[in-house]
């Protein structure tokens, strides 16, 4: 694992792209086209969507192959990746985000919840920063059964401002849970920008306060974060505890979908769009023979195909209605829910992101 | 008289205050260039600058704790909490802090600070909770919550001038209303007073918020039935005016509390109880309270609707009354 | 018959239920070596072991995280908050988590934890805060309140079955009160029954924790006077059994609602509220509330015990509401 | 200042003892040996009193030589040394301790509690940590109003877990707040050894996660942690914003006064005793020529009356009444309250702890 680097090594790590294999490698780069498509999608529908766009990498380099057995808690921004390469259907995830009775919800939830049966940290409220303790919770749960299961949970720079956050990382570091922590550093929170909110440049430093491990990357390229990942994941199911990730990238989005924006310097969204992370792991794929150019287009047309069936799917799901409303289920007194499913088969979750 | 919405008038109270005393700040998030969330502080940065218009982390009890503390030394902090359903995250530094310090000290001490923050439903559905019956639970605070653009700017000039930590609750449903008739000159809004919207003869109706306009609606649309609703709005939850709800009651004989956060437990729970204590032999019929039902509330559009207590809920509610 | 104090029927409770399930653990700050404050985890690290009883940082928000997600992944975690005074540090996620997550996964998830937490005046006289009305108020939690030591032994047990959140509030005052005959079988504890603690037929007094006790004891003093109340132990708190107070109303047609708590917006304002609605022909006289002054909690003797509602104020609000 | 210390180099300091000058470097020992005279007495009246025996250095080196008009918020552990310090008296100190009438409070608050008006952060709640953020609020009305004034802050090593330590620190560093942070890191949260609770060893590895000197001190060396104050204050005062002071020691005592322990090695107590920082002090005294071996035992003398003549006193005093009881004072509706006294006269705050 790459050990704490200063803020300016950023963009100068190297690209571990031999640590990951072929197949992998093309299942990381066809998520984060997925999730371009599916994302701005959902900015087409609703102009309320929190759009991910420019932070791709991160979120596939943190949840690619994890198993099934293990739990997810993706950032509100940019979660329906994660959903999707552990095995939601797309058609509800963009149901979902228009609020339709076939979202994971029943439109009871957020729209950038997701399907809480296949191991994810719902949203289930607004609030930042508090499920960074659930998800903590969950690792407690994994470690105090002795399994080897581990969490993987991402949240935003600002977020790591929270109290929250800092009471889940030293309570994981104490007991030496197995979580991986990864800060998705867009530089931004809604309108600020990290200069203004956050007194240090790299979130990694923050890992020391907990004598946890910090890894700070550049969060515009996908093999590196997902090779950091893989190390930290590994240490976690150990039994060696917790590590803190952070993958400095750039909102190239507004804050939703219909942000007016206003309070940045367009050349700095510029400079950032030179540098965006999509086309440059299809060039990483290109450059090392794994595809061709024709390869790439057809990354590009099939994640268009796939989700284009998907909205349609969800626009023609009804909305809402009156039975999804619902008093809250009614709870057997004694009843014992045992969700935990089996584990450790099939190919590195994330790899069939592209259902339906 | 000037034209106001009611997002325009809370921001002319702010700014009110700002020109005509220095040691008032506003802190909280996006406050600045962008305006506020639903332009909630727009202009004031271009007028009073960054010092005075502050923007903060993502830390709302840091940031509640830095208002009690600047406070304490003197200034008179706005701090802005985005949504009302951020104030779990920051309870200790309202309940334990700002609502204790005066009592504690004896005295020696006052917390002059104003919360603000968003409720209720609005147009983007979003953080819409309501846990304002936790503040008027709590002794020390002062809790309020305008319905009108004039109460708007006049609450939100009393709470800055108030010794009192206070708690302004802002209903996003009618931030960007249509504008009101608003009087030049800033009035004297008294902290200790619900105001009568509406006077009748027939049913009292006591509503907070944006209830307080439905339930102007059902009057109405009562009104050709001969039906006369008095409609008192709350506004001032902490200390609740009990003296003009029970003057109300014992002209009408009937009762019904109207708010948008849960039934169970919240401030209609004080009102109805309060008078059935005080006003039992003036009720003619059994109070009833409208307020949401006793489950989380949910965010998509049709189910929000079908949750949150309408017009008809209390048409329904007053026709009720009326039959007992 | 074994005989037990309050707090031993708590440790008892968890104790059974870790016996017999091993997915159930207890974690907080002290609960192990120390033996809880004021012994309310005694033994159990001894015989269950560190991994099993955890000593947790001072960080009541990550407790609670902790709690909600191992139960998330089907672990049915105590979590013991030392005083319910701490409560407020941790809110968003009792009331934004815990509460929340059945509910909005559509019924995917349940959350079966157990928060525990002390409250009210103790011997020691920290830490009293009363903040059960807030939690009462939010659909999705539990809330529990025994009184008795077979009730704190039953009703442990039942919550830690229970796939709901569920806040437990052990009054301080009770914990190291004298030895109850308690049954050595654990009973089935109704998680939607209050309990009525005493029949009696001239006026129903509905009461919470400690004051359930001053209620009997007030009972006891009025008897020679031909006075008899019934008294009902609240307990269950949310959701509220208020079936068992209006059939007791409809008996006695006077109903006095006590708690320690402040009485602007405490729980004895839902009783109230809600009776008043549903049996508003069946009382004869108007409903009184006992709680607290509204004014924050002191901590030294003297105004500690003029502060909290005594036996004395039963007696007056029993007498209030018969002379009505 | 002294940069970051790693944990082994506690002890290791050099006393910078010639930095002070002899009459402060008397000042600091008085006031410990009041505090410890004082203490003493508290706990016998009060079995639930909180002792901060062993821990005298820190609250006399943290607070000593403050303005009038900077503001203080000490740790609930040994707080009547800070009020004593600035001009609380002693007697009604103790009336507080015990619960009279005549404590500052008039019976209201907890027994720890302080004279508001003389500059305190008061304790009006239980709730460790909050009053962290309260004190950097203070500092931001400082900082608002353009003024020169500090505050000082202190908090043990179990309060540095909770959230609201990470959010006022990182909002202090963000802003730049003239406010100096000290951790009175006795190595206990009740019955809790730090190495159970906390992550790290020393608390001053925190301070780089706000971008924030951290100093790690010897908590047993009143002089050395003076002369690193000296520094900190200076920088706050300077507009060089925040720092975090690690004062390491060990609670001689109980976490009450009736505690009966049993969850630590008597050996540890044993060499921590060794290490007392009272006696430590006075011999420094005593080494520098300050003082004789008559000048120690007058300045306990001179404790012992007049500690014994506030507890008189202070038993003479009668119990709140329910005219204490009161309802929250009225307010005048725009009444404003302008508590800060004018500064910068006097002796060094802290040398006349003595009154009375
Ligand atoms: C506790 C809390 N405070 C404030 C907000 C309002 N809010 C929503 S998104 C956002 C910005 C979050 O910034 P960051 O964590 O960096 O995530 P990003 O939006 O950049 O992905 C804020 C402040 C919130 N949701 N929760
Ligand atoms: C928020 C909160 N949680 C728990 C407690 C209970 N409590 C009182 S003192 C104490 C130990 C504090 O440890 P530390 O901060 O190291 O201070 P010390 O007692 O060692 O001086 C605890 C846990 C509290 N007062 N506040
Ligand atoms: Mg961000
Ligand atoms: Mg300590």
């Amino acid at each position: 694992m790459a050990s704490l680097s200063t803020p300016t090594a950023f963009l100068g790590t190297p690209s571990p792209i031999d640590g990951i294999s072929p197949a992998d490698r093309l299942g990381l780069v066809r998520a984060m086209v997925l999730s371009r498509v599916l994302e701005r999608a959902c900015c087409e529908l609703n102009p309320r969507w929190f759009p991910a766009e420019g932070e791709e990498a991160v979120i596939a380099g943190a949840f690619y192959g994890l198993r099934p057995d293990d739990v997810a808690a993706p950032h509100y921004r940019g979660p329906f990746l994660a959903y999707a390469m552990r095995g939601a259907s797309l058609s509800r995830l963009v149901a979902q985000s228009i609020g339709r009775a076939t979202g994971y919800a029943r439109g009871r939830a957020l729209g950038f919840t997701g399907p809480a049966d296949l191991g994810f940290v719902p949203w289930v409220a607004g609030d930042l920063g508090t499920t960074i303790g659930v998800a903590t919770g969950c690792a407690l749960g994994f470690h105090y059964e002795g399994s080897d299961r581990v969490v993987v949970c991402t949240f935003g720079d600002g977020t790591t401002n929270r109290g929250d956050f800092h009471e889940a990382l030293n309570l994981a570091a104490v007991w030496k849970l197995p979580i991986v922590y990864v800060c998705q550093h867009n530089q931004y929170s809604i309108s600020l920008h990290s200069s203004q909110v956050l007194p240090i440049e790299s979130v990694a430093a923050r890992a020391p306060a907990y004598g946890m491990p910090g890894v700070g990357l550049d969060g515009n390229d996908v093999f590196a974060i997902h090779e950091a990942m893989r190390d930290a994941v590994a240490r976690a199911r150990d039994g060696r505890g917790p590590t803190l990730v952070e993958a400095r990238t750039y909102r190239l989005g507004g804050h939703w979908a219909s942000d007016p924006g206003g309070y940045r310097h367009p050349e700095d969204e510029d400079r950032w769009r030179q540098r965006d992370p999509v086309p440059r792991a299809l060039a990483d794929l290109v450059d090392a023979g794994i595809i061709d150019a024709s390869g790439v287009e057809s990354i590009w047309e099939e994640a268009r195909d796939v989700v284009s069936r998907a909205v349609a799917l969800a626009q023609a799901a009804p909305e809402p209605g009156a039975m999804d409303l619902g008093a809250s289920e009614a709870l057997a007194a004694s009843g014992r829910d045992d969700r935990q499913r089996d584990p450790r088969t099939g190919p590195p979750a994330g790899a069939d992101a592209w259902r339906e | 008289m000037a034209r106001m919405s009611f997002v325009e008038g809370l921001v002319e109270g702010m700014r009110h205050e700002m020109r005509r005393d220095p040691d008032v700040f506003l802190m909280g998030q996006d406050v600045g260039k962008m305006g506020g969330a639903m332009g909630g502080s727009r202009g004031l940065i271009e007028e009073f600058g960054g010092h005075r218009v502050r923007e903060t982390p993502i830390s709302e009890s840091a940031m509640v704790g830095a208002a009690v503390g600047a406070a304490l030394v003197g200034k008179r902090p706005i701090v802005e909490i985005s949504f009302g359903e951020f104030l779990p995250t920051c309870m200790s530094q309202v309940v334990l802090q700002a609502a204790n310090l005066h009592y504690m000290t004896a005295g020696a001490l006052t917390v002059p600070m104003v919360l603000r923050t968003r409720v209720g439903d609005g147009p983007y559905r979003g953080h819409p909770q309501c846990f304002e019956a936790w503040f008027a639970h709590v002794p020390g605070l002062r809790v309020l919550m305008p319905s009108t653009a004039a109460d708007a700017r006049d609450a939100m000039v009393a709470a800055i001038r108030d010794p009192n930590p206070v708690l302004f609750f802002e209903h996003m449903w009618l931030y960007h209303g249509v504008r009101e008739d608003v009087p030049d000159e800033v009035g004297s809004f008294d902290l200790d007073r619900a105001a009568v919207r509406r006077p009748g003869s027939d049913v009292t109706v006591a509503a907070t918020g944006w209830m307080v306009h439905k339930a102007l609606e059902a009057a109405r649309l009562l009104e050709p039935e001969g039906i006369d609703i008095e409609v008192i709005d709350l506004r001032t939850l902490a200390p609740l005016d009990l003296d003009t709800v029970a003057a109300s009651v014992r002209k009408t004989s009937r009762l019904v509390v109207a708010h948008e956060a849960w039934k169970v437990g919240g401030i209609g729970a004080e009102v109805t109880a309060a008078i059935a204590e005080s006003c039992f032999y003036d009720l003619a019929a059994p109070p009833v309270r409208i307020g949401a039902p006793h489950f989380p509330l949910p965010m998509t559009k049709p189910l929000r609707d079908a949750f949150i207590p309408s017009v008809e809920d209390v048409i329904d509610a007053v026709k009720r009354v009326r039959a007992a």
